[in-house]
């Protein structure tokens, strides 16, 4: 088989040989030898040519190795087609932006139909004892505001969508 | 002895404190909020009691229905952790006035030292060295003026009633004075309900050392040596260690005694911590002393082998410290990362949720004091501190590198935790040679990168994971396929061949 | 120092090696075998090499197989752990062989007190005090007479090539002794390939104490205290403490001394162990030296604060001590928990299988050295020692106090371990008291029952946890019956009414 | 509801009433305030009289509370139905000897037919280096020895029939 994974929008090229229990691996053409030491599903343990490592494969598309979380995309060379499912969302002109940990809003600072500038506050989330200003990454307009002053919110919860 | 001792805290220092009750065979209560009912404070204690909804104002800081708790099991003293009610001068008053007993100095020592301009008065006027300052309240713009320029730039705008660096601002030239006093007072306002500012000498990247001490009610004062704590990120304490690297024997001497002698003149008793800022010339200023335990005190433990709960148990039972000063020998190096659930890599914003797994490291010189569990969901409510990693080892250097060991052993998943930051430290030359100060994160570590190393494996690992998985779906459609059983399948050949 | 060491063993003892070539910067191998793919020791080593099938005969015993990867691996030096072949005189001449450094004494030494009757000569000569006994191998019957009725009964029958009570056997009579001599010499020829016997006098209720030494190769020794090791089933040590609750500054001066002579006469160097039993009167006799790191060798650090593994490898690294006996200091007390896959309550049968949760205990004065993991299966082939829960603790009485409440947190499920068996001891008065010897098993532990103390809760319990599984089922079956949509049944009803 | 629940063949009698979050329960007629503080089904987190328990519910009928195993039958009391699979199971003639570890059977010391006494050895089990005899709790015939020499069993699997 052969696969190009994207690991944090870097493309590698995986040729993967059966022999025997493990697999002989070519990454970019440069061989491998992996053992599969254990193999419950998402937790892996691999030994790579001589080294073990510890193999988390989370739901979201992300790995875990050596307690680091790298991203994935994994495509069948052959047919080109994507994997997993996280891909595939195109650019889109409306940007949503979203609670990056659950909190309670403390205030918006904005109202829809402002014009609003890339790094602008937009509205303080509490968690923790720590109020923290969030932003927008670019410019444009409020279109919606989701949320309110008192709300509580969860992480990925849509606060405002900037257009 | 006390025979029942009530908690009143959660989290990691509650669990710590019941600890220590069950060593001693004391029975132990505690109280939880909403959110906590299965928090391993409430699966700790002896007793558990209910106390109110999730924000802390309305349980963890309800002084009413702690006391009322306190009557009900009939505890005989409380422990107050620290953070929440444990510096609140009210609270032990209202101990005191039920014959409880707080475990901790009395409310009047709490409210000397609870006030910056009165402590700094009292410290200063019995020799022992503050930050050259107003020595009390500036009452408006043209007196700051006037002390600013007495002093010299820069200055620190400073709220006498509270701190983690709100009303407080530094100012380098005269023209930023006006604004810089405005908004001080402001924030000094809304944070501490006490507008009253002062102004000292703004000390250019000192280091943050403070002393433990152990007071008892028969006037007997030790010092259980220094704590460095100069790895702050706006204000709150990262990383601490003991013995601090620029300390001398000469030093510790009188620093330790300057912290003795400030207990005594604040008339302390229980466990506390002073303060103090040495600049770079080595001369050491008063800042502030710490009524109540410290998150770090297990650095002090790990060097001592004293342990400071117990002692505090001891000490609010009215016993005499069982130690003099000439005993207390210091032992190799400790060192504490304090493990948060934020985000060191996303300018370390809160990260709550459930904790899918913790794998905690062991061997020699471990020490772990957490809060949670596997499982357990960290709420929004409180502070982000979930547990500590302590090590001791028989010196800094081979601490710093078992440090870096147990980190690699340490894994928590489900939440973000500060593990990456404490990793980086640990690998900065300047931390490493011990040559830091409190402007450290600032200075050293906004440059540095988080690096990532292991690229080409996640590459291998998840083309594995993927070609397991086709295994897998494929054995699992073999086994789903109705009616391929092999039997009926070769008698139908069989039948066919006729 | 070694930039690259081999670790040939598996197990707690294995990681606890790889601990510490992680901590000095030591690139680390080590081995693995069939059923141990996934185990920690093979997770945890910089890089891993598979050398057979899961027997021990097939995988960690194979001398040559271990060579091999050595050189394939290009180790400098080989740490063998305890067990299998950490005290193998051909193991360390095949090491020598191939000029990879043995991590422990030279063959050698290995090989002069392995065998127990020269070297209780040995030590015999220079004065050390040895049991008496014949002194050397027992030809026949009536030289076992002669030897018995010298001596006096009761006698204990010994194998001269090997422990753990094989080819043993007391003897309390003249006319038992016949038997007894038959049986051992069988016994000692099937264990260990060696007919050889010897005779001594049995000791009543005796304490073993034994002496951790460090022997450089430049002539320096020196000891680190004794370790106190009388809680024994079978010859296996479940429970150790240092100091012992019986010794003296004057009997550890002696015995001390005794230890250092013994390993200077041997010509030993590394870390071992010198064993000793003492009688009712405070009398010591040389047992046997353990040319070996110990299972218990922590319970000496704890207490030192010296890492007995890094010292290993910086004696066999060349290096002299670092330190002299005179430096070294005793501080506070450490209890040793050996926790072994094994049910205490059903004599201790072996118990493997998958660990599904481990909650391992935390705070102060705690250290665990563990093998393995939440999700791993224990091997039926290997040692049942899984992990070590050691606890360190200002004084004794503050150290069973501690292991009681460390136990109480300490939970494996899925297997039966000895965690029931520790907690017995540390509420048993005699333990508590340190009045035990060797026989407190059979003696004071044989008449304890296992007590349970939830029944009550046990009953409410279940109840409550049926009454929820019948809420869920309920709610469940709500959800799966179609067609009782709300919104069609109200129109339904509505349609009814017409 | 109203149970009996055999704890380790101590017969109690549960009633349990739902109050507020809680239950109120009588156990032999004492009364004890239940909270559920965590409940994850096997898993659960009571508070009884104030006092937090730990308890899992394992699924071979045993409960374990504060580091202990208990066994569990569970009856309802007005149907007196067993709620449980475990019981049930009538005293038979036959003894079917188990493993109670798994292990390598190292010797089989009697053969089919043989007349055995209560306490009288069976085989031998070697597992972590150590070697076991396994007994006949009471007196009867060998009828079937379903090991060999050699042999790997699991805990639990049947080693001899005795009758």
């Amino acid at each position: 088989m052969a696969y190009i994974a994207k690991i944090d929008n870097k493309e590698f090229k995986v040729d993967l040989k059966q022999e025997g229990k493990g697999f002989k691996v070519y990454l970019d053409g440069k061989p491998w030898v992996v053992t599969v030491a254990s193999d419950k599903g998402s937790r892996l343990t691999l030994i790579i040519d001589d080294k073990p490592f510890d193999v988390i494969l989370e739901a979201d598309d992300h790995i875990f190795v050596g307690g680091e979380s790298y991203n994935v995309e994994i495509f069948d060379e052959q047919v080109g087609r994507l994997m997993k499912a996280s891909a595939g969302r195109s650019e889109k002109r409306e940007l949503a932006v979203e609670a990056a940990m659950p909190g309670l809003i403390i205030e918006v600072t904005v109202k829809e139909g402002d014009k609003v500038t890339g790094g602008q506050d937009l509205l303080i989330i509490e968690a923790m004892k720590m109020q923290n200003q969030i932003q927008t990454p670019r410019d444009g307009v409020v279109k919606t505001i989701q949320v309110k002053k008192g709300q509580t919110v969860n992480s990925g919860d849509i606060l405002i969508i900037i257009e | 002895m006390f025979k029942k001792i009530l908690v009143a805290n959660r989290g990691e220092i509650a669990v710590r404190v019941l600890r220590a009750c069950r060593e001693m065979g004391i029975t132990s209560a505690t109280v939880y909020s909403d959110v906590d009912q299965s928090a391993l404070h409430t699966r700790y204690a002896d007793e558990v009691y209910h106390i109110g909804q999730a924000p802390a104002t309305e349980s963890y800081l309800r002084i009413d229905k702690i006391i009322e708790v306190a009557k009900r099991a009939k505890v005989e003293a409380i422990h107050p952790g620290y953070g929440f009610l444990a510096e609140n001068t009210d609270f032990a008053e209202a101990c005191e006035a039920s014959g409880i007993v707080f475990i901790g100095p009395t409310s009047k020592a709490i409210s000397l030292l609870g006030d910056k301009i009165i402590s700094k008065k009292t410290m200063s006027d019995v020799g022992i060295p503050v930050i050259p300052g107003s020595g009390g309240a500036v009452a408006d713009e043209s007196e700051a003026q006037t002390m600013a320029k007495q002093i010299g730039f820069p200055v620190l705008i400073k709220a006498a009633g509270g701190g983690g660096g709100k009303g407080m601002r530094v100012v380098r030239e005269m023209k930023e004075l006006t604004s810089a006093l405005k908004q001080a007072i402001s924030e000094a306002q809304s944070a501490f309900g006490n507008p009253t500012v002062f102004i000292e000498k703004f000390l250019e990247a000192p280091r943050h050392i403070e002393f433990q001490i152990l007071a008892d009610n028969h006037g007997n004062v030790i010092h259980l040596f220094e704590r460095e704590c100069s790895v702050q990120r706006r204000h709150q304490k990262l990383i601490e260690e003991s013995p601090s690297a620029i300390m001398t024997p000469d030093l510790r001497a009188k620093m330790g005694q300057a912290a003795v002698q400030a207990v005594k003149i604040a008339k302390y008793t229980n466990a506390g911590t002073v303060e103090f800022m040495v600049d770079k010339k080595r001369n050491f200023y008063f800042l502030e002393m710490n009524t109540r335990l410290q998150v770090e005190h297990p650095v002090t433990e790990l060097i001592t082998g004293i342990d400071i709960v117990k002692e505090q148990f001891k000490i609010a039972a009215g016993q005499r410290l069982s130690m003099k000063q000439e005993e207390i020998k210091m032992n190799g190096a400790a060192i504490e990362c304090r493990i948060s659930a934020e985000d060191p890599q996303n300018n370390f914003a809160p990260s709550t949720g459930r904790i899918v797994e913790i794998v905690e490291p062991g061997g020699p010189g471990i020490r772990i004091d957490s809060g949670v569990y596997q499982g357990f969901e960290v709420p929004i409510y409180y502070d982000p501190l979930i547990a500590k990693l302590l090590v001791w080892a028989s010196s800094r250097d081979q601490a710093i590198k078992r440090v870096k060991r147990a980190l690699k052993e340490y894994s928590i998943r489900g939440i973000k935790t500060s593990i990456p930051f404490h990793i980086l430290v640990m690998n900065t030359p300047e931390f490493v040679k011990g040559e830091y100060d409190t402007t450290f994160i600032d200075k050293v570590l906004g440059k540095v990168e988080y690096k990532k190393h292991y690229y080409e494996i996640a590459a291998i690992s998840s083309a594995i994971g993927q070609i397991l998985k086709e295994k897998r779906a494929a054995v699992s459609a073999v086994k789903k396929e109705p009616g391929i059983n092999p039997w009926k399948l070769s008698s139908r050949l069989k039948m066919m061949r006729k």
